[in-house]
């Protein structure tokens, strides 16, 4: 049964070529269960072989080899899926999740032309995922990161005939592109240093032959991380996601909240062995976490478009995924990833069902009052708003992010101020959630809006509702070793964390916890229904009007960005178009052009001229035998 | 009568030679510029028969012969064709006939 | 027996097409399809009539050979070689030439026999360039590139023929000729050392030369590949030929006249003067970096599409040269992958930018924009190979781009790294590309039938070439693996017998402690 | 110092320099000739009275009579004094002038360096020449003859009247 590993990646890939080389002459129908069905299959798979797996989850490994996909001297990697506890749980949200939204968009996409050709993507896409995440050496883990890249490039410029989704696209793929370049360094490096890509391998020969914090291993490290960060837009290369949000709905659901963005977690998870090894740049993951989930926290709650105040709660909740990272929480990234995938899937769904029932409006002050016109939507983007705030005990978001934060306090290389950054964050989080949710679903029904879109498109989000309360039953402590199931499960492959010293005041970090999620609740609930106008008036002072402008623009990346490398690139490359060497040949040309109309004018046609040059020569050399 | 220096005689041949060259540079008139190349060229014998004569040999003389021959050659086309620019031009200016040039 | 032949048929097919030409337009059509096939063939029955790797001694490396004595007096005899690498190239000559007369079927109206005679002679002089082992006869086919090619671009051109025609022939025959003065160097050099005067190759790879003498004639040979295959401040013919050649003209000068320069490179540069390229070893690589950068910045500001096409192979070129400088299995296994897969990717681009010119008559994109509703199935196509050259992994030339970063990175860090930017910029100018092109406003003013099935099927084969190569390229691997490894044997100064000049510089391995060693 | 030779030489300097400055074509002819006879009267003190004579009999006979028919023929005479001394402004003859006297100077210079050597005083008799002229120079003189040959042929073809294409010219 575990041969059938192979079947998982290669469903949607074999969906996707079905669909691009038949789909426009399909009927919609045949497409979208062709679409839908190839994701199912492998989520079915995987479920059989997470049988396999059970819970004790004490190393257990698949392993499939394809074929050899390269063999040079001393390089070859071979085309292998490696299926590990860690693989088991990306591969499972991938296509649960990716199943999901794939039966939400037959309907989302109903009346949209280029039907098959978004299946298509999406198929792709999947398959892209699931490579990444099934490769067992960095090559294929590399080819999968970039497939997934083009995807969403393809996916972000799907509405093709607007340009501005083509910019946003192009920018997106760009900027996870200097990611990726910084990626393939850092793979030329491990593999001339360890002579290998197979990260098993890589792990055991980097821990043997590099001590730790030893200069290489932080370089191999920091390109690393810079390849996550650029795909998991994190500080500085965070300004791609919130204009990726041009894309259709299901897509910023699919790719820019539950899986392709989280890429960059399970590279450094993966790869966990070379951060153990670089310290510097473990802590810098941390702090790159805590930074940006404060900033785009900051930058959510003055957001108008609602896909963007989604977008930027993304980065800041995988913002939350670094900073446990960073502190060496594998298991609870791992564990936040899973919950976040679910709400965060459900709430862009969600989003997705105002949007159309609002016919494509997408400025949140625009709407009001949905909850009695859409009431499965507003139940379902209720769950998902709480489980983002992590309201306590109730919701899945709460067991993980306070994991996260728990952990933030007490492990080895966490810090009262990581901590204190990630409940700051949690307050935001929520503040920004249920602002969201009052000022979409409550207050005076502004407009016009049709009711519950399809169940196509609504049983998705009760399932998604479902998952991401039931996700918290994951954090039943095991009665054995009284971590959390979750940690015990990946423990084969993660380690745990080191904790500083054992007496970490567990209660009252709950506390302080759930304070800060309920504080934020009940402040949003002050802003945004007891007294809308104050909120107003707050914005117009001359201080809050610039706070907002800066907060609005995502802290000003984009103007800094534009000045600082898109604008002189772009004039550097308008002025040098016709290529200044060429200048070289073209001026070499036109001096011999000129030297030729000189020796022109020689040619008088005077004989007496010509006398003249011959009495002339003869002197000159007469004078330069004579007197030289 | 006192040997006759072979400087003397050089330096007179050179002036008369370049004030052949002179002629040829300064007149317009075609006949002229050929006059003054017979200048020349009676300059350039002069000197080769002077060399000759220090020696005592005849090649002097056979030269100034060869030159002498040249001259006449050169005359006799030379004034052809100063007929026929007169006949095509209408006039003896050497630089009238100046199409070839550029 | 069966080597000559290689360079006989092109030029008979040549010929009879000419002859051909008189009668009817569609015959020249007709045999030069017919001879590229049987070349074609030919070099495919080659292919797997070679013995395979294990069974091949290092001693005997060509798959087969000619050697016939031409002018004896002069030691110039008619050699001709094919080892792996000459025939994956050599395959690749045959295929794009049967491409390239396909894709001119209706564009070229007049005189079509004259147009394939000097098609089928430019296909000879490649082919001869990609055999031959005696310098003479090398730079025989050299020149003989030249001329047809000339007449190709000047007669059927687009507006600037004459001046990029001209342009292409000044730059080439300049160059061709201080590769002449290299030959004859060496060639007296050899005759005075050792008292056998000859051309053939593999005597002279054992000449003693001085460091000087031996840089001067690197330099020498090197200024004719370096126009070739556009070096950076050698490149600026490459922009203007492209631009103004029909579309089978460009597409043979960008999928094959480039790769007669990296050849001559991994043939006869490295392993000649294997001190005098370790020596500049450090100054190539820069310069093919730069190359990178340069032709991928100037490529994404570019308004004519096949302008664009042109400065993405200098682009694309720079890798090899990258690859041959850093000189190891590794990254010349990636420079030839490279060569094969970017005369597919560029092939193909450019017989789109031919088909998009032949319905638009123009070639700005400006003109362009929103073609994918209008032609879903040539859209579908431009974002392929639009993908391919902005190497996508999957596909073949990331294979060629990650593997020559991956060898040169062994030699040095700092340029490697330079050098990956250029996936950046290659990124830059793909997406420019296919949005300037294909994506943007519905154009209603624009009815134009989708691509034909003649065109479909050539572009659908380059597309599964590139792929196959993309996801298995063992049997291209394969093949060149014998070359490759005698070719790192010869040029490698520290392995070359002792008594060399001054003493073996360290092999290209273990270069001066990089930072980021 | 050789007196005869001194007169001489100045009488051919001076003729010669009225040659080139005459505006009319026939005295600058006579001039010519005076030059000419200066110039034999010199050959004969260098001791070749062959040569002197010579130079009467041809140079001055016969290709100065060439000049004088040509002259005759286009009938140039006084009428083109004006053209001529339009033609002979200063600012045409300046240039030349100082070019032949850097020249003359230059020439000047290298013979004054020669150093008192003065001629053997024999005559070279005309047989000697004879017998040079038929011995080692035999070659030279049957160039001399066909070049003469030429020279004829081409006088009579391109002085003849009538030749077509003059034809063509007035018609």
């Amino acid at each position: 049964m575990t041969d059938l590993l192979w079947l998982i990646p290669f469903m949607p890939i074999a969906g996707f070529t079905v669909l691009v080389l038949a789909g426009s002459r399909l009927p919609r129908s045949v497409t979208g269960t062709i679409g839908t069905g190839t994701v199912g299959l492998s989520a079915v798979v995987s479920m059989l072989l997470a049988a396999g797996f059970g819970v004790k989850g004490d190393g257990y490994v698949v392993t499939q080899t394809l074929w050899q996909w390269l063999s040079v001297g001393d390089f070859s990697p071979r085309f292998s899926l490696y299926l590990d506890a860690l693989s088991l749980v990306m591969v499972l949200v991938i296509t649960c999740v990716g199943f999901l939204i794939h039966l939400y968009s037959i309907g989302f996409m109903k009346n949209e032309e280029g039907y098959s050709r978004f299946f298509a993507y999406m198929n792709l896409f999947v398959g892209s995922m699931l490579v990444l995440v099934l490769a067992d050496n960095l090559v294929s883990l590399y080819l999968g990161w970039e497939g997934v890249g083009l995807c969403s490039y393809l996916l972000i410029g799907f509405w093709y005939r607007d340009s501005a989704n083509g910019y946003a696209a192009r920018k997106a793929f760009v900027i996870t592109r200097v990611g990726d370049t910084a990626l393939a360094v850092g793979l030329f490096l491990l593999f001339t240093n360890l002579g290998t890509l197979q990260i098993q391998e890589l792990m055991q020969r980097a821990q043997a032959e590099w001590p730790a914090g030893s200069k290489i291993a932080v370089i191999a490290a920091a390109l690393l991380l810079a390849g996550a960060i650029g795909k998991s837009a994190q500080l500085p290369l965070q300004t791609w996601l919130p204009d990726a949000m041009a894309g259709p709905t299901p897509v910023s659901a699919l790719i820019h909240a539950a899986t392709m963005v989280t890429a960059g977690v399970y590279l450094i998870a993966r790869t966990h062995v070379l951060f153990t090894l670089a310290p510097p740049v473990q802590s810098a993951i941390a702090i790159i976490g805590a930074a940006t989930l404060l900033l785009a926290g900051l930058s959510a709650f003055v957001q108008r478009d609602i896909k963007r105040v989604l977008a930027y709660s993304t980065i800041s909740q995988i913002g939350y995924m670094f900073l446990a990272l960073g502190v060496g929480a594998w298991s609870a990234a791992l564990f936040h990833f899973m919950t976040h995938a679910f709400f965060k899937a459900l709430l862009f769904l969600g989003a997705g069902a105002v949007i159309l029932a609002m016919d494509h409006e997408h400025d949140i002050f625009k709407m009001g009052g949905l909850r009695s016109r859409m009431p499965v939507t507003f139940w379902t983007f209720l769950i998902g708003v709480a489980s983002l705030s992590a309201l306590p005990f109730v919701t899945s978001g709460f067991y993980s992010k306070d994991l996260i934060l728990k952990l933030a306090w007490s492990s080895e290389r966490g810090s009262v101020w990581l901590w204190a950054a990630g409940v700051a964050g949690a307050f935001i989080t929520s503040l920004y959630a249920f602002r969201l949710l009052f000022v979409v679903f409550f207050g005076d029904r502004l407009t016009r809006a049709k009711s519950d879109p399809g169940i196509s498109m609504t049983a998705p989000l009760v399932v998604l509702a479902a998952l991401s309360v039931a996700a918290g039953l994951a954090a039943l402590p095991e009665p054995a070793s009284g971590r959390q199931a979750i940690q015990q499960f990946l423990s084969g492959v993660l380690p745990a964390a080191h904790i500083r010293d054992e007496r970490t005041p567990e209660l009252f970090l709950l506390l302080i916890a759930s304070c800060a999620s309920i504080g934020g609740m009940l402040a949003a609930w002050l802003l945004y229904v007891l007294f809308p106008r104050y909120a107003e008036g707050l914005v117009q002072t001359r201080a809050g009007r610039s706070v907002h402008r800066l907060l609005f623009t995502g802290w000003g990346f984009d103007r800094i960005y534009d000045r600082l490398f898109a604008g002189p690139f772009l004039w550097l490359t308008r002025i040098n178009r016709d290529d200044f060497i060429d200048l070289v040949y073209e001026g070499a040309a036109w001096y011999s052009g000129v030297f030729h109309h000189l020796l022109g004018l020689t040619q008088t046609g005077k004989v007496r001229w010509y006398a003249f040059g011959i009495g002339l020569g003869a002197i000159i050399t007469i004078g330069i035998a004579v007197f030289l | 009568m006192a040997p006759v220096p072979i400087e003397g005689v050089l330096v007179l041949a050179a002036v008369l030679f370049t004030l052949g060259f002179a002629g040829v540079l300064m007149r317009r008139n075609i006949i002229f510029i050929l006059m003054s190349i017979e200048i020349m060229l009676n300059a350039a014998g002069l000197a080769f028969v002077v060399a000759g004569s220090k020696w005592g040999q005849p090649d002097g003389q056979v030269m100034f012969i060869f030159i002498l021959v040249m001259a006449g050659a050169e005359v006799s086309v030379g004034l052809a064709l100063v007929l026929r620019l007169f006949h095509r031009f209408r006039s003896l200016d050497a630089d009238a006939a100046g199409r070839m040039k550029g | 027996m069966t080597v000559e032949w290689l360079i006989l048929i092109p030029l008979i097919g040549g010929v009879l097409a000419w002859i051909g030409g008189r009668r009817s337009s569609l015959l020249p059509r007709l045999i030069s399809v017919a001879s590229l096939g049987a070349g074609l063939a030919m070099t495919a029955s080659l292919w797997n009539a070679s013995p395979p790797v294990a069974g091949r001694t290092a001693g005997q490396a060509w798959i087969a050979e000619f050697n016939t004595s031409w002018i004896p007096q002069l030691g110039i005899g008619f050699h001709l070689g094919l080892d792996g690498l000459s025939l994956l190239l050599v395959l690749l000559t045959f295929f794009l030439g049967i491409v390239g007369v396909l894709c001119s079927w209706n564009e070229i109206k007049e005189r079509t026999g004259f147009f394939h005679l000097n098609l089928m002679l430019v296909l000879t002089g490649i082919v001869g360039v990609f055999l031959s082992l005696d310098l003479f006869l090398f730079y025989f086919f050299w020149e003989l590139m030249l001329v047809p090619m000339y007449f190709l671009i000047s007669i059927w051109g687009h507006e600037k023929r004459a001046y990029a025609s001209v342009k292409f022939f000044i730059f080439t025959q300049l160059s061709g000729i201080l590769m002449l003065l290299g030959i004859l160097g060496l060639y007296f050099i050899h005759g005075r050392s050792t008292g056998i005067y000859t051309f053939d190759y593999t005597q002279l790879l054992g000449t003693r030369l001085t460091p000087g003498q031996s840089l001067w004639l690197m330099l020498g040979f090197a200024a004719a590949f370096a126009v070739k295959l556009p070096a950076v401040p050698f490149h600026s013919w490459l922009p203007d030929a492209h631009s103004e050649a029909p579309t089978a003209g460009s597409l043979i000068l960008a999928g094959l006249l480039l790769k007669t320069g990296a050849y001559g490179f991994i043939r006869f540069l490295v392993p000649l003067f294997p001190d005098a390229v370790e020596s500049v070893r450090l100054i190539g690589m820069v310069l093919s970096a730069a190359g990178i950068l340069y032709g991928a910045a100037l490529a994404f500001s570019q308004e004519d599409l096949k302008r664009l096409i042109a400065y993405t192979s200098i682009s694309h070129m720079g890798f090899v040269m990258l690859g041959i400088f850093a000189w190891n299995e590794l990254s010349l296994q990636g420079a030839v992958i490279q060569m094969v897969c970017h005369g597919f990717s560029t092939g193909a681009l450019f017989v789109l930018a031919g088909i998009l010119q032949a319905r638009l008559h123009t070639r700005e994109m400006s003109a362009m924009g929103g073609l994918w509703a209008v032609t879903p199935r040539m859209a579908g196509m431009g974002l392929f190979f639009g993908l391919a050259s902005l190497g996508l992994p999957g596909l073949g030339n990331f294979i060629g781009e990650f593997l020559v970063l991956l060898g040169s990175y062994r030699v040095s860090g700092l340029v490697t790294a330079a050098a990956a930017t250029g996936l950046i910029a290659s990124a830059l100018y793909s997406l420019r590309l296919m949005q300037r092109v294909f994506h943007g406003p519905k154009r209603d003013d624009l009815t134009m039938a989708d691509i034909a099935v003649r065109e479909t099927t050539i572009l659908a084969v380059m597309a599964a070439v590139i792929v196959v190569i993309g996801l298995y390229p063992g049997p291209v691997l394969e093949t060149s693996k014998p070359a490759v490894e005698g070719l790192i044997q010869k040029g490698n100064p520290s392995l070359t017998p002792p008594g060399r000049g001054p003493g073996a510089v360290k092999p290209g391995g273990e270069s001066s402690g990089e930072m980021l060693r | 110092m050789n007196t005869p030779f001194v007169i001489a030489s100045v009488v051919a300097v001076v003729s010669t320099l009225m040659v080139i400055t005459r505006t009319n074509v026939v005295h600058a002819l006579l001039y010519l000739i005076v030059s000419l006879l200066s110039v034999s009267l010199v050959f004969f003190l260098l001791g070749a009275p062959f040569i002197a004579a010579l130079e009467i009999i041809i140079y001055a006979g016969a290709i100065m009579v060439l000049f004088v028919f040509v002259v005759m023929m286009l009938n140039l005479g006084p009428q083109s004094k004006t053209q001529e001394r339009m033609w002979l402004i200063p600012e045409v003859w300046t240039g030349p002038a100082v070019l032949a006297v850097i020249l003359l100077g230059e020439l000047v210079y290298i013979f004054a360096s020669t150093g008192g050597i003065t001629t053997s005083g024999k005559t070279v008799p005309a047989g000697d020449v004879g017998f040079a002229l038929f011995g080692p120079y035999l070659l030279g003189v049957e160039l001399a003859s066909m070049l003469l040959l030429a020279g004829i042929v081409g006088a009579y073809h391109l002085g003849r009247r009538g030749n077509d294409d003059e034809q063509k010219e007035e018609r």
